[in-house]
């Protein structure tokens, strides 16, 4: 009682020096850093995407490994590094579904599908790549096989992605509190659509189909960067108009006036 | 963006049906499906041959009749909006019966023509016309069931107590917009995998 | 969880949590930590650690060596049972997150996101141990590449590690300072911890020398950093969840006595 | 009332189901063993998309619909129509 008593006397002051929404501001914070970090490590610095064919016999495959030796190694010690950084974003989203004027269990489903995420979706590659590119001297055909685990498991992984997506769509659906516009809703509909169009990438080894193909690859790639885009930039508005209250969020100022 | 459109409909003969944020989504889509027809038309030039030998599989008579229908269900849907709309209730109900019926149609003489192809030998690896055949077929299909859960919405709104609000009229007519949306892809699919040489 | 994470709380959320069992989930911890110490004693690969410059022929030897057979197999069964057993002690540590003078649940929910990842990636690692073991009669390559991967696994798998000691850091520091439930020290500690993981993320680079997984920096710096953490953030824990329980009694005896 | 606006959906109806119905007579009119054939290909997709503007006009209410969404429709149509025949033309020129 003692401490309780002096930690709700004396911190008015305190709160009121706290900008109130800088935990919300941290988490989006660093949000924004870790896709840049994700596409500098992804597209630049390991050149996995675009990714390399799957067509490709076991020699391609080993020269592809010697050409990206140090890029892999170092840019996926980076992800090992940051990947701790995916958790702030699923807990930002997490919130904004708590925000809603639905259940609780939205928001959890959601933090406990993307936790999950991170290692079918992203480690299990990147550990995978590492130890191929650990030894180029290794047998071809297992430097193959870590080849093809890395890529399937990292583009072939979709259940979490797809579940997520929907459990986040029904929230903002049935949502009254305005927490997100109706569209958004839709459209993480079609983010999870796209995560079903991967799929056939387990049965083809070339073709728009494949795992680099222009429609399983390149076609969802690109409906998956305007929803990432979208989400970052619905999620600051969200902050800017957070009111820490139960009721319907209420609009950015100037905008409100109809 | 929902209550702009309520703002709209006060102004008697011009108001989007829906919400505005569904035709977000049907734009959106369109573009999506724009794109997966366009890699179908340019591979098909690649190699025109295999394309018109496996395409002559297809039983057009089956597309067209499968078109028909969904076509049917397409009209009785925007009977239902219509009916609704003018307070017609039970017209409404029924018509959203009718599409229901004239979409398992579709579903299963879809589901047959599956069969019937697998039956002949004709797979989703097979060759790159039925690729995209199963591969376009089958992404529309799940769009198909998606449309299931929005005519069950439809029949939701349907069943509620009388003085309906304004906001239930315009979730009929967000579902009945998303169920055209699977019609119109269905007709440019269909032009596309049948028809076209 | 339900009423207790609610954003719309005021900001110092002491509670009506229930605490009951707390301290019994807390005594794991020592026993689990003896049985991980004798786990590590007892696997051959740790004392000292494998060498990743062997040959796979020499990777296979040391599998097939009647000796150190049994001994891997089973401390890695023990590991398999009891690597999970940190997970409790991590809720813990996200309940007393709780309690910390936030407005957001959000650096709870981080910390929920990070329970899962570390054992599950440590499970990774396990599994491959135990299927080089399960046939080392094995092709040497195939012996060696199960190896690569339980290795490379453990050692730069740090990402959820280094996620929840930076997370436990910002929590105190976003805390109200005049009555902080965990000490400010202990945020200073947690960033060191962090810090000294990062190493071992890298170790893909090298094969010999301090990054190497049997290194100073990757193996050594690493788990002794792991252990020193275990230690600490236990008795911190302790210390936290006894006086939470002292305070707690307190109110109940003056309305007793009311 | 209600005789009003379901005869205006049969009419649409009737002509997107006889348009639909050309396809068998264009299948046909190619006669004999299916080939390659642009004219074709380039009216089917037209026909679609004519069929597709009147499914987007009449059944989706586009018609009484205010004009920013009328001109996206007609665009999309276009885009559409672009899209299509320029991947096909790009392909048989590339071939």
């Amino acid at each position: 009682m003692n401490t309780l008593a002096t930690r709700t006397a004396s911190p008015l002051a305190w709160y009121a020096r706290q900008n109130p929404k800088r935990e919300l501001w941290l988490a989006w914070g660093t949000l924004v850093v870790f896709y840049i970090f994700f596409g500098v490590v992804f597209f630049v610095l390991t050149r996995t995407q675009p990714p390399p064919s799957p067509a490709w016999d076991s020699r391609k495959v080993v020269q592809w490994f010697q050409d990206n030796h140090s890029g892999i190694l170092i840019g996926f010690a980076i992800m090992f590094v940051i990947t701790g950084m995916t958790t702030m974003s699923n807990a930002l989203i997490a919130y904004s579904m708590r925000r809603m004027s639905v259940s609780p269990a939205f928001g959890y489903t959601y933090l406990i599908l993307y936790s999950l995420s991170a290692i079918p979706g992203m480690l299990l590659m990147c550990i995978a790549l590492t130890v191929g590119a650990l030894r180029p001297d290794r047998d071809p055909e297992l430097i193959t096989w870590t080849y093809d685990f890395a890529f399937l498991s990292f583009i072939g992984t979709m259940g979490v992605f797809l579940i997520g997506s929907l459990v986040w769509m029904l929230a903002i659906l049935i949502d009254k509190n305005r927490v997100f516009p109706k569209w958004f809703g839709y459209l993480n509909l079609c983010n999870a659509l796209t995560e079903i169009v991967v799929s056939p990438a387990w049965i083809f080894r070339r073709g728009v189909l494949a795992w680099n193909g222009q429609i399983a690859w390149w076609l969802n790639m690109v409906v998956f960067a305007i929803y990432t885009g979208v989400f970052i930039f619905l999620l600051r508005q969200l902050i800017q108009r957070e009111d820490f209250g139960t009721g319907p969020l209420p609009n950015l100022a100037p905008k409100a006036a109809r | 963006m929902t209550d702009h459109s309520v703002a709209q409909v006060t102004k008697p003969g011009k108001f989007v049906p829906g919400q505005p944020d569904m035709w977000a989504f049907v734009l959106f889509e369109t573009l999506v499906f724009t794109g997966y027809f366009g890699f179908y038309l340019f591979y098909r030039t690649q190699s025109p041959e295999l394309f018109l030998r496996a395409q002559a599989q297809l039983d057009l008579r089956i597309g067209v009749f499968n078109t028909l229908v969904l076509l049917l269900s397409s009209w009785s849907v925007a009977r239902c909006v219509q009916s609704a709309r003018a307070g017609a209730y039970r017209q409404a109900h029924t018509d959203a019966v009718l599409t229901t019926l004239f979409g398992l149609v579709f579903m299963v003489s879809k589901v047959f023509e599956w069969f019937r192809q697998i039956r002949i030998g004709n797979g989703f690896a097979s060759n790159d016309f039925f690729t995209y055949y199963y591969f376009l077929t089958g992404i529309h299909f799940i769009h198909l069931l998606i449309g299931f859960i929005a005519l069950g919405v439809i029949f939701y709104q349907l069943r509620r107590p009388a003085p309906r609000s304004r906001g239930s009229q315009e979730l009929v007519e967000t579902c009945a917009t998303y169920w055209h949306t699977v019609d119109f892809l269905w007709v440019l699919i269909f032009a596309l995998l049948y028809v076209v040489r | 969880m339900s009423d207790i994470g609610e954003s719309d709380a005021p900001p110092p959320r002491a509670g009506l949590r229930r605490t009951d069992g707390e301290s019994l989930l807390f005594w794991t911890l020592p026993a689990a930590a003896i049985i991980w110490v004798s786990a590590f004693l007892l696997f051959p690969g740790f004392t000292p650690p494998l060498s990743p410059t062997l040959s796979a022929d020499q990777v296979a030897a040391f599998y097939r060596d009647p000796h150190n057979l049994p001994r891997i197999r089973y401390s890695m069964i023990l590991f398999n049972w009891f690597g999970v057993c940190l997970v409790p002690i991590l809720v813990l540590l996200v309940m007393q997150i709780r309690r910390m003078a936030h407005r957001t649940p959000i650096f709870s929910y981080c910390m929920l996101g990070c329970v899962a990842g570390g054992p599950t990636l440590f499970l990774i690692a396990n599994i491959c141990w135990l299927l080089a073991a399960f046939r080392p009669e094995r092709n040497p390559e195939l012996t060696q590449l199960y190896n690569d991967f339980a290795w490379i696994t453990f050692t730069s798998q740090v990402p959820f590690l280094i996620a929840q000691c930076v997370i436990l850091a910002a929590a105190i520091y976003f805390d109200n300072p005049t009555g902080l439930v965990l000490k400010r020290w202990v945020a200073h500690f947690n960033v060191l911890v962090a810090a000294a993981l990062v190493p071992a993320a890298f170790t893909g680079l090298a094969l010999s020398g301090p990054l190497a997984w049997n290194g100073t920096l990757s193996f050594w710096l690493k788990n002794i950093a792991i252990a020193v953490w275990i230690v600490v953030m236990g008795v911190v824990l302790g210390q936290a969840i006894y006086r939470e329980r002292d305070q707690r009694a307190l109110p109940e005896e003056q309305q007793v006595a009311g | 009332m209600k005789v009003d606006f379901n005869k205006r959906l049969l009419v649409v109806w009737l002509v997107l189901a006889s348009v639909t119905l050309a396809y068998l007579w264009i299948d046909h009119s190619n006669g004999g063993a299916p080939s390659a054939s642009a004219v074709v290909t380039s009216s089917v997709i037209v026909i679609a998309l004519i069929k597709v503007r009147i499914i987007f006009r009449e059944f989706m209410e586009v018609r009484q619909a205010p004009i920013l969404l009328c001109r996206l429709t007609d665009a999309w149509v276009v885009l559409m129509g672009v899209s299509l025949l320029s991947s096909y033309f790009v392909g048989m020129a590339l071939a």
